[in-house]
């Protein structure tokens, strides 16, 4: 994964082998698809509540967590579908989930804003904007304190980037020089506010300098260019240094979650980011590097879409759980 | 769902639902006093996450409806600052549960100032809390958090139930010079009820009788109004005639309207959604508790709050976490029966 | 100020003072489980505001008493997410006030993240919040917020009134999964009792009843069960005989001991330096209301709480605004004599 | 004020007259002999609670108070003595809140951590580190609303700019553009805790990149480079150019409050502030330039002496509130 890169390939290619590299589209497929598995049962009334897709996103999660080792960590937030199946997280467990059943990540419990994969080390997405930040750079602290060697990633959106605790979390990170990576998904707006009407920064990533850390603003829709950046961070985190601030830069196709007309954006804008979408990229190159031919890729969204089809119908036949188990784990059992 | 509104002598009612009525006493405010100002995430071309400010952004310009970073502390301390020093701002919280983030500003400053500063100074600011549960969104974004308000002097604290109190009670805040904390519900955002469409204001620091009855009175709150009328509806078929006061205010409680009630029905039961430990039914026992209307009890006090926990998302156990018509109904009859 | 120790079995007790006693169950945990960690606000070589960690940093290193930046809800935060993965950080609030910067980590995080992920972590955290008034910090140095926390259900909530309690609790909550929040009232920092040297435990959810009695039950927490058995005393004088139970823990309530009581001598008193509306009182009043013990009640419960203020500065203000034994031993002698 | 400055003369010299100059030095001395006067009275316990002593720091409250119109505004600190008198408050009022009586600026409610003189325009000193600090936001777009023409100045310290308040804030005043500066007093230590241990910038200045405005680290013990920088400020934020921050470089000569050990810093360290004494410099400028005789330093120095007196002797005289006065003021009368 630290191997030098070869001249003139783009770093992925040049760093991963075809297996991996198959692997991270076959994630992004998966990561698209089951977002738009979910908003079609949402639509269709078998999923409540709200939910936030990442639909256009998929190459910053993928290109992120494909550095990490198993045992690393991540935390996640509100439109965090894409991270938790990035870590290794199954669709099945997913929809389960979202469908409120007892064989959901969190047993129903928490839906799409709370899902999280504690084996996978995707330690939660989080209804508060920034609220996984600082929980981040604690993670990180014990990886130091108890010498785990693990490195985590925090994700969180450029609207995240004006909270307080953004502020205060990467100050701590950085004065205690802790194994954890900030990487800022900037697609634009907030809800509706967009970065120029809401942060008095040129880029999110020069914030870094405030805080003593690299800061790097990248193309976060070209899975090469985000795993280059975030294998940087993840080398110098875990050789002590510190952290690191990476922007990536994207864009979210849908509203912002299901219940947004889109008055603060035009339909041009939106039409100009499909245009750049990252998987479409990022099977153009591993066709174009022949590591997949075309039918490869036909293969893969086939067996893709099987298995978001298979997951789908697991959690439809999942138990739900008894409403008298309402205030179970609340506390831990004592035993 | 809709209760009648009978207090009204405007002619001019028409029928709105409880976010128009807000939309409009905001409107109304911004045309009439140039120092009032909206503040909060998203609020402006967006119309606000549940739609309360809709299209005043384009009415009254940018500088009036002032979409905040997403800054919860910062943004609350902002309205703090300018309420102390001549505008007159009303901020958003997108969901109640993020003003956990600003509860510094909101209960070290804007409840504290004028008393720290001995008098010298009063902090007008409104600040709307849209609260509860219902939409399936789960622990981070349900939460009913009045109570912690209502325990801190300096501030006051209200739910109206009502569109027509929505919009009277809101103006009543903006005029008001202390800080008044609105919390709406948002499963009452889309309720429809009469509404006069000029100005007017409902007091701040008033409870109303809902129905009148002889059995029990129940004392609720917000949504929690609604099912409990449609609750004494149902009771009342069991020959069970209950009295169903709308809270409104929680800080301060409209302690006579209370007594007065229970005085007469001798039984008293408090349905609010917060968690039951600490919520605000606990407040309204223990204040009768310890009034002369103790002597006037014939059963326990009862309270029907929310369940000790977060909410859940699963919808079934998110509607197992708060009191239920059924819940109130069969709870009611059994302490009126004598039978707990 | 001193309460007798009656319940260990321990040889070699020592008397030590609240803040010592809460330094040797740190000592201890910080010696035996390598997990533990200290954070906090000038906890290192300050030695902590009221000067309760002391040296610790010295014997164990500024790995394990970690001095934060001032950043109370990143602090807090930092702790959830260690205590998440395998750290047991025991965070201390300089002042339980400053709390309210951080009560997004603590109540929507700490509290909730269990329950969110359907039972597939706990979060073994603790947090110390120095509280209370008496020192002429004014409004924003002197408040008792325990309240708050105890309506969040995911936390424990205690309030330990002596040393001995205060290293027993402390220990328990250190090795207990869930977050626990540690109330600690300044003033009680120098006051004195019997405590063991070396390891012990004293049960998260168990009351005490401090002073046995027949005429009324006083319960009270934290400084006010010092002043009530002063005022307990007293009144025996009058001849008024008063059972005195300490709280100690806040959420759960313990309720049996406090009906049991309330069986025996059908009056209730509660006293709390919280404000009374909606502080602790609120629910154990509420909570001996809508209880089987209801029928033995023989009077009105009176609640002694905070006066409906934000704390003053000048000390007989600030004296006014909270219970004092007079307070106390006035109130309890007219209940009893049926004057109220 | 806003003269050009002379060549070769500090700042201080070429632009401000003689009697203002003689001004700012008697208010430094007034400070100064104001904060031993409150810690001898908190000494002889006829002072209670406890108080945090600028004692070392006036340059940076006179000389940034100086540069404002009389109706401009400040937020202030717990800290914040020098503040309240550089803004033009009276040292009578001032010791009569300390002695907690009817006749102090806050009738005896706030004590020294909340004095505040709104009618000079010193909104308050704050109990809570970095609270001020979106209230002088708020103060700002006040001004900017109402067109009132203020500038609000914002004090607070070097720990209080890891505080998630400060960071949301300079981001918001930013991005709209207010009349505020933000003047960030560093005297090197929280309460015990150093800036190098808490801060990872190498100067708090540096995070004014993060927010887009000027930011400037200047000798803080010098009055004139004070005004100087905070000039450029005010002028700026007058103009509607947006925000500025200025840390000034300072030093408390006692310890944080009346609790100290002083464990964290040394005696030398100490000493060496205290020969940098800013009222000794600003003083001997004066004198230097010949705006003062050493005769006028000396006798301005008596009547400070006399007039502290005066006030302390105002403060015991006054009246204490009555008890049952406890809950007035928690509300605003209706009538
Ligand atoms: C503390 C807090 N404030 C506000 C919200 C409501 N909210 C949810 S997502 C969101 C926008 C977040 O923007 P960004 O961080 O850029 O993430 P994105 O949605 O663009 O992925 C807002 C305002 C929230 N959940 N938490
Ligand atoms: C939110 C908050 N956290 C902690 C404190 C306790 N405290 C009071 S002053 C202080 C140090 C402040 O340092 P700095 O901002 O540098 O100001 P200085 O005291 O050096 O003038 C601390 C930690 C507080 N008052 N408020
Ligand atoms: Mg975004
Ligand atoms: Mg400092």
């Amino acid at each position: 994964m630290t191997k030098p890169k070869k001249a003139n390939l783009p770093f992925a290619i040049a760093n991963y082998s075809p297996d991996k590299l198959k692997d991270a589209l076959r994630k992004m497929l998966l990561i698209r698809k089951f977002e738009e598995g979910a908003e079609d049962c949402y639509t269709r009334g078998l999923i409540h509540g709200t939910m936030h897709l990442s639909i256009g996103q998929e190459a910053s999660a993928v290109g992120s967590c494909m550095v990490l080792d198993a045992d690393d960590q991540i935390t996640s937030t509100h439109r965090g579908h894409g991270h938790c199946v990035a870590k290794g997280a199954k669709a099945s467990r997913m929809f389960a989930e979202f469908f409120g059943k007892e064989t959901g990540y969190c047993r129903g419990r928490g839906g799409s804003m709370h899902i999280a994969d504690f084996e996978n080390g995707n330690l939660g997405a989080n209804g508060i904007v920034a609220g996984g930040i600082p929980i981040a750079v604690g993670a990180a602290l014990t990886s130091k304190r108890l010498k785990l060697n693990k490195v985590i990633l925090c994700f969180f959106g450029d609207g995240a980037n004006n909270e307080g605790a953004f502020h205060e979390a990467l100050n701590m990170a950085s004065i205690w020089k802790l194994p954890v990576v900030f990487i800022c998904e900037n697609n634009k707006y907030g809800m509706s506010t967009s970065v120029e009407r809401s942060t008095a920064a040129a880029n999110i990533a020069d914030r870094a300098v405030a805080y003593s850390m690299p800061g790097v603003t990248i193309d976060g829709n070209d899975l090469s260019a985000v795993s280059e950046a975030v294998t940087k961070a993840v080398v110098r985190a875990r050789a002590g240094e510190g952290p690191s601030l990476v922007e990536a830069l994207t864009y979210r196709w849908r509203g912002h979650s299901k219940s947004d007309r889109n008055r603060y954006r035009t339909k041009e804008e939106i039409a100009e980011w499909v245009a750049k979408d990252p998987i479409v990229r990022f099977s153009a190159l591993l066709q174009e590097h022949k590591i997949l031919t075309n039918q490869d890729v036909r293969e893969l969204e086939e067996s893709v879409d099987k298995e978001i089809a298979e997951a789908i119908e697991f959690a439809k036949e999942s138990p739900a759980p008894f409403a008298s188990d309402v205030t179970r784990d609340v506390y831990t059992e004592l035993t | 769902m809709m209760v009648d509104e009978r207090h009204s002598d405007e002619a001019d009612m028409v029928e709105m639902s409880y976010a128009e009525a807000i939309r409009s006493a905001l409107d109304i405010a911004l045309t009439t006093d140039e120092r009032v100002i909206l503040m909060g995430e998203d609020i402006g071309v967006y119309g606000g996450a549940f739609q309360v400010t809709g299209d005043l952004i384009h009415k009254h310009g940018e500088d009036r409806v002032i979409d905040t970073p997403i800054s919860e502390l910062g943004g609350a301390g902002v309205a703090v600052g300018a309420a102390l020093t001549g505008l007159r701002p009303v901020f958003e919280f997108q969901f109640s549960d993020f003003a956990m983030l600003a509860m510094e500003q909101i209960c070290n400053q804007a409840a504290k100032l004028r008393y720290m500063l001995g008098g010298a100074v009063s902090v007008p600011l409104v600040m709307r809390f849209p609260a509860g549960s219902g939409t399936g969104a789960a622990a981070q974004h349900s939460q009913s958090l009045e109570a912690w308000l209502a325990h801190v002097p300096g501030l006051k604290v209200i739910q109206p139930a009502t569109p027509y109190d929505a919009k009277g009670m809101l103006l009543a805040a903006i005029e008001d010079p202390d800080p008044v904390m609105i919390f709406e519900h948002k499963i009452l955002y889309k309720s429809k009820g009469m509404v006069p469409t000029g100005y007017y204001t409902v007091p701040l620091d008033k409870s109303e009788v809902r129905r009148e009855g002889s059995d029990v009175t129940i004392v609720a709150s917000s949504l929690m109004v609604h099912k409990s009328l449609e609750a004494a509806q149902q009771l009342s078929d069991q020959g069970i005639s209950a009295e169903v006061i709308d809270l409104k205010s929680i800080r301060p409680i409209d302690k006579d309207t209370i007594l007065d009630s229970v005085r007469k029905t001798s039984r008293l039961v408090c349905v609010y959604e917060g968690v039951k430990t600490l919520g605000i039914g606990a407040e309204i026992s223990a204040m009768v508790a310890e009034s002369d209307a103790f002597d006037f009890l014939d059963a326990p006090i009862l309270r029907l709050g929310g369940a000790e926990t977060p909410m859940p998302y699963n919808p079934d156990l998110e509607r197992a976490a708060v009191p239920q018509i059924d819940d109130i109904v069969q709870n009611v009859s059994q302490l009126v029966k004598g039978e707990r």
